[in-house]
């Protein structure tokens, strides 16, 4: 059992939430970040007070410099609605010509600047406005909360999980993680059967390795999950972010679509008579990239592509690995200057920030010299060698897996029926996909690979405002999630 | 005068909607001259995005033809109590078309209804009603906020609908709707439709109606529902109802694997990525060209999951036509509660309980 | 203004509503009509004590014989929820073993038999419940509720209107109207802009008519509505049963979509420029059913089919109108056969009200030769010889129409291209179907006939239970009511 | 046991899935006799609509076989909470995968965690939260009723969790959880959650640590909501979720106009609605052929909108792939309402609430 952190540590990365705001941050001390949009929102801390505090803490935002801060524990933090009093009856008297607050734009930012604590510019804006008193109780608490929202000063830090993770994209932007709602993702994790002590695999492109992240979390330090990616790189963004114990990341590993193994039509040993009792639950863990059982997948490859891949399989050098990353036009680079946006910027270390995403590609080829990785405060990103994670990722496709996720905004049915003949039978997949359209057709052409007991689905996900008096279902929601069909493979 | 009754050409006087782009609807009203912010009457010029039109130019235009702008072209649609809904000077909140169509087949409204409306709010509903109840109807509407009696009394004016609407300024929860036994339905959008629900059955012919309290928390419904229980009505009845729109799109998706393991497919793919700012671009170009395409450039963001839906396509891509849901949607706008007043209810109840 | 009819007479239709059961009947003296299902639930009325009564009225059920009752005005109805009492705190000691009942289902039916009221029965059941007093009071009610649908003995006799039609279809199969769910209806009727005073066309099949008596009803007295209907009959069987004036059905016309005139393509003569001041605002009625105008209708009719069409608007004998009435194996004669189920049985008179539904074509046969149908009671279906709808609805439709409306189970497209043209520009049409995929299609396709502003919604519909303390949605729902399209025509 | 781990064959003490149709799906439990109704011990030969199987029969097969039935074929399954959800002896109300997913992700449950539930029910959300917590975490879960404790414990032991669970007859309203400081997550699922809440938060650890309550009813969800704050949690967030499933179907709608007015065309149409029944019938038969195929008897009624879609089709017909909507679907199980408890959070407060 892996000892949980849940002290702020210098080098591990945080959520910083403000409000409705939130952002992952990987501290170190000494360094400021600067958070929010250009302009009135923005603000930059200085994040040292949060070091050796528990996970979950809020603090304080004490003015340093004009927009920076730095930040001092709370011990009771309260969300303060008590300046909301008893408001005018309704709002018969009240006349929207926009000229109701008497303080100018430039009056507030003043009034911030002098040091006033948010709570304190709050207060002074409800005073100086002259319909406050006449809204209902209703519309101020509108108002202060909007107000609160830019000009509170308190954050909390949390620790990063899937649920916040999800969050912070899909509040940035639902097409980030291919509109993959909390909702969807947590239907795929269930019933993907994924747990610790299995062989698992998912395909994921296009939701920042959230999917492979979710399914790491819920297996531990116990099982195989194998991450099958297309293109140059792993999806990897949100496993990294996890904060994940080396322990953690031994149990994953990734294998680009291209170095599939062969797939050992395992139904067809048993199809009619399936009499063997010999117990194998525990399958070897044979290291061999080629089978030697007969192939009678749907789609055969040919004996050019098989050499291709096997080319690719041997190891490269550091130098030719580089070149690959740097020049190719992948999308896993598009990717990375989202992620580039989405970590915040470090204002006074920016070029070290971006040595700092050199250097972790530096880490992964340091690795296979068996050197450690210069920053010790900064955890190794990839446990294993590119070679071993593909031995190691065709191993564990050999013994068969116990669930299949594929989860992508590209067309997904191909790659289904690529990897639908590794999972055992009487076992779990999940596709998800933006559209209904691919999976309706892949509901009728999985069924020839096996597939049984399909839905095919998505979820409405209703969030409310429970407030005395003010109960009701939130104004906005989202109009859609993304659709699952899941099923179960049989032997046909 | 163009709401109460159907003509061809466009009239001085009529109020048109102009069509640009499913995000930019306008109405506008066809008189030579409007006041501006400094209170001076200067030309009725509508100012879009692609450019000014001389609202007085469409005077003796055709219904549903092209109007050009100085750069690009809109469509001058008829007049809808629905088009209103999406163009009308909010001064209140509004209730939309999905929560309106639901009251009118509620409250069973329909040529000669005499209804009793309150508030007036921002007349969404009330132009609705008002198209439903006809020359015959009568709209009995009230609003505590005296600005917006007036406001709104002078647009029915200006839309043909004087002769059927009685707008007044009255706290209906104090006074009352001011008739008895008249109407066949009565409508309450207030913050305590309780206060009014006594008043409201008062209002309600001897021979049974309808009643409809619109409220954005359940606690409103509640206590709403418990009062029109107490008061002995029947069939109460609480919903909700979203609409949710679909853009149709048609989608190409990338294969990751194209029957064959061909990494180069991938690079084919990520160039598509790469042109999609492009394609924006020339999307916005092609807007100006041609305003009045339904250019649906509210999501286009959307296009984004697609990997390049647009661009240039993989040989073996999948294409299919979709309904894309939007990102962000109405999640509530409030609860509709029916109720009917049955025949011959003892309204001598009705004094205890005001 | 017609003069509304509040009172419930002989010869009109009534909705005779028990509990959630609703259920429709056209009221004569010494009648008695059998509701509900065969079995437990079934009962026969003789529904005399209504006449006279205002609609909306409950009646209390009193037993003459053994399933038969007569009704007496009851003048004020509560719903008795008081059975319930302060119940257990929860139901941890509750045991679910299935003979918490002491009294056999036949010992209930005695009971009944015996002549104790709903009331007095469910208060015997609740005694007789080992297990009611421990149930908390949520589900105390529940039981009561359940108990009293099955035993309560009050009715409510409605007028027959399209929220409680819809209301009736839908709970009974929403197949039978296509799954057009009340907000989609609505919404459909708002979108479609009819109101008295204009010209109006629908095309309507497969919902029992309820489109277009919902489109009548806004109409009152003033302006026009065609029907437009494939097959061997119109589509009007909800028309009947709203017990609509002579003055208001003579809004209504009937054309077969077979029959439709020419469309004149209005647009082209107006397109480039439109500065024609004059104003045409009356348009004139003109009866002419070949039109001179060019046509340049996407589909234009070749010269074969418009000789056949010109054939069957002759005239045609009462009696090969009937002979084709009834040999036609006609989607309308299935219809036909829906309603007699719909429509409850009188029990006694069974084979008179066989006899009343060929009456009823006699009427329209009848009426062409200007004799008054046999039952003044039971008033006139068709105000029109079939000759007349045609020319009628010609000559509406030439003179445009400034609402379009197509309601189907079939494919939808086609017969919106046959009757855009029919359209004013600068008005709306609307189209419902079952299904998303064909609105689709037609969302592009009708662009090029000069579709705009389209918009291709379906609404989430959502019913509360509000009672105090136990508010929440309702445990079931529709999982969809159907989709639409809607937007304007403009010239293009 | 066959919850708790992977292998490839059933064995003796297994619980496996057998799996006819969508709507037919089982649990057997993998063991020699039963007890009938009578208190007798009888073989444990299970009855479907396509015959009885011996389930002894079943040990040696490999999981995802088919298995014959008399009268047609089924398929076992592994066994998985979700599979278990929609098969498992209702002894109350339960939580569906939608929810239980949501409460999983919500309360971040992985290996290793430690949970409270109350109460346990039919033990539905149980089976999640015993996989999700792993070989070492440790499930708390408590009910008020007797004989369900009793029930579910000799269950989970049966199904291989025994080593992870515990399981008490307790009123955790009154008496609390009888652990503090020790629990990553607590859920509760009581009528009254608000008084299991001040307990709920002692269980948390000092480090924090997140609640969930679950309640049908949203005056429940007021009060809770109250108490959270009360206490000082933070993050509260109230929710509700719901599954919405397609059935994919091939559709062939008619064409009223052929492109040519051809009324014969319509005789083509309504032949097809009357072939309706047939077409039912001879699909019960493909049932009994093949029982373990995805006939989706469920709503078979709902093609009937197709007009005969799987008739004898126009040439013309519009033909295309839909995934249609449940005529009824799930409309309300719950509200969730989450919550965080910070870390450090002043746990004296609860005396005076509690």
């Amino acid at each position: 059992m892996p000892l949980k952190k849940n002290l702020i540590e210098e080098g591990c990365v945080v959520m910083v939430q403000k409000g409705a705001y939130l952002k992952t941050c990987r501290v170190f001390s000494g360094r400021s970040y600067t958070f929010g949009k250009r302009g009135d929102g923005q603000f930059t801390l200085n994040l040292d007070g949060a070091l050796g505090c528990p996970f979950g803490s809020s603090f304080r935002m004490d003015r340093v410099s004009n927009k920076m801060f730095s930040i001092t524990k709370i011990e009771n933090p309260v969300i303060s609605l008590d300046i909301v009093t008893e408001g005018g009856v309704d709002n018969r008297d009240l006349q929207d010509d926009g000229r109701s607050q008497k303080l100018t734009p430039d009056e507030i930012i003043t009034l911030k600047n002098k040091g006033l604590t948010g709570k304190e510019v709050i207060q002074v804006i409800t005073e100086n406005s002259s319909t406050f008193k006449d809204k209902t109780v209703y519309s101020q608490e509108k108002y202060v909360n909007k107000k609160q929202k830019k000009y509170g000063e308190t954050i909390t830090i949390h620790k990063p999980t899937i649920r916040l993770l999800n969050d912070m994209y899909y509040t940035q932007d639902p097409l980030k993680i291919a509109n993959l709602r909390i909702d969807t993702l947590s239907q795929l994790l269930c019933h993907s059967n994924v747990q610790a002590g299995g062989n698992f695999a998912v395909f994921e492109s296009g939701s920042q390795g959230l999917v492979t992240a979710a399914m790491l979390q819920r297996m531990g330090t116990v099982g195989h999950l194998v991450q099958v990616y297309h293109g140059a790189h792993p999806q990897r963004e949100a496993v990294d972010l996890m904060n994940f114990s080396e322990e953690e990341l031994l149990v994953l590993s990734f294998i680009n679509v291209t170095k599939l193994p062969e797939a050992t039509q395992r139904d067809s040993l048993t199809t009619t008579t399936a009499t063997t009792n010999t117990n194998t639950t525990t399958t070897t863990n044979s290291n061999t990239t080629t089978t030697t059982t007969s192939i009678t997948t749907a789609e055969p490859m040919d004996t050019n592509e098989e050499d291709e891949t096997r080319k690719e399989e041997t190891p490269h050098s550091s130098k030719s690995d580089e070149q690959k990353h740097t020049n190719e036009d992948s999308e896993e680079n598009l990717i990375q200057k989202d992620n580039e946006k989405l970590d915040c910027e470090s204002q006074e270390n920016k070029d070290q920030h971006v040595n700092g995403k050199k250097s972790e590609k530096q880490d992964q080829e340091t690795q296979k010299s068996g050197e450690q990785a210069k920053k010790p405060s900064r955890p190794r990103k990839f446990v294993r060698t590119q070679v071993e994670d593909v031995s190691m990722s065709s191993s564990v496709l050999e013994q068969g897996i116990m669930g299949l996720v594929v989860a992508c905004r590209q067309y997904p049915n191909d790659v289904v029926k690529e990897l639908m003949p590794f999972l055992h039978p009487g076992h779990s997949f999940v596709v998800f996909s933006p559209y209904k359209e691919p999976l309706m057709e892949l509901y009728s052409e999985v069924r020839t690979l096996g597939g049984t007991n399909m839905r095919l689905s998505e979820t409405w996900l209703r969030h409310y405002q429970v407030l005395p008096q003010r109960t009701h279902p939130a104004i906005n929601m989202s109009g859609g999630g993304g659709y699952l069909l899941y099923g179960t493979k049989v032997l046909k | 005068m163009s709401f109460s009754g159907f003509k061809e050409v466009i009239e001085e006087g009529d109020t048109v909607i102009l069509y640009i782009g499913v995000s930019q609807i306008y109405a506008l009203e066809v008189k030579p001259k409007v006041i501006n912010k400094n209170g001076q009457g200067v030309d009725n010029v509508f100012q879009t995005k692609y450019g000014s039109v001389k609202v007085m130019d469409l005077v003796g235009k055709k219904y549903g033809s092209r109007v050009n702008l100085s750069k690009g072209w809109g469509q001058v649609l008829y007049p809808t109590p629905e088009l209103w809904t999406i163009t009308l000077p909010h001064r209140t909140q509004i209730l939309y078309t999905p929560d309106i169509s639901m009251v009118l087949t509620q409250l069973e409204i329909g040529p000669g209804s005499i209804v009793c409306e309150a508030g007036t709010g921002s007349g969404s509903l009330s132009h609705a009603i008002l198209r439903a109840i006809g020359a015959n109807g009568k709209l009995h509407t009230f609003d505590f906020h005296k600005e917006r009696v007036k406001v709104a009394s002078e647009e029915f004016i200006r839309h043909g609908f004087g002769d059927r609407v009685i707008v007044l300024h009255r706290d209906v929860c104090d006074e009352g709707f001011g008739v008895e036994g008249v109407a066949d339905a009565v409508f309450l959008d207030l913050p305590k439709p309780w206060d009014a629900l006594p008043h409201a059955v008062s209002a309600i012919k001897t021979s049974g109606g309808r009643i409809c309290s619109f409220s954005p928390c359940i606690e409103q419904v509640a206590r709403t529902c418990e009062v029109l229980q107490s008061l002995g009505l029947q069939e109460l009845l609480t919903l909700e109802c979203l609409a949710r729109e679909f853009q149709v799109k048609s989608i190409s998706l990338p294969r990751v694997i194209n029957g064959q393991k061909a990494p180069t497919h991938q690079n084919t793919h990520v160039s598509q990525e790469e042109k999609q700012p492009d394609l924006k671009k020339k999307k916005v170009e092609e807007c100006v060209e041609g305003a009045g395409s339904d250019t649906n450039t509210k999501s286009d963001e959307h296009e984004q999951i697609a990997a390049g839906n647009k661009g240039q396509q993989g040989n073996g891509d999948f294409r299919f036509t979709t309904g894309i849901t939007q990102l962000k949607m109405p999640g509530h706008t409030g609860f509709l509660t029916f109720a009917s007043v049955p025949p011959g209810l003892a309204r001598n109840k009705l004094s205890c309980v005001a």
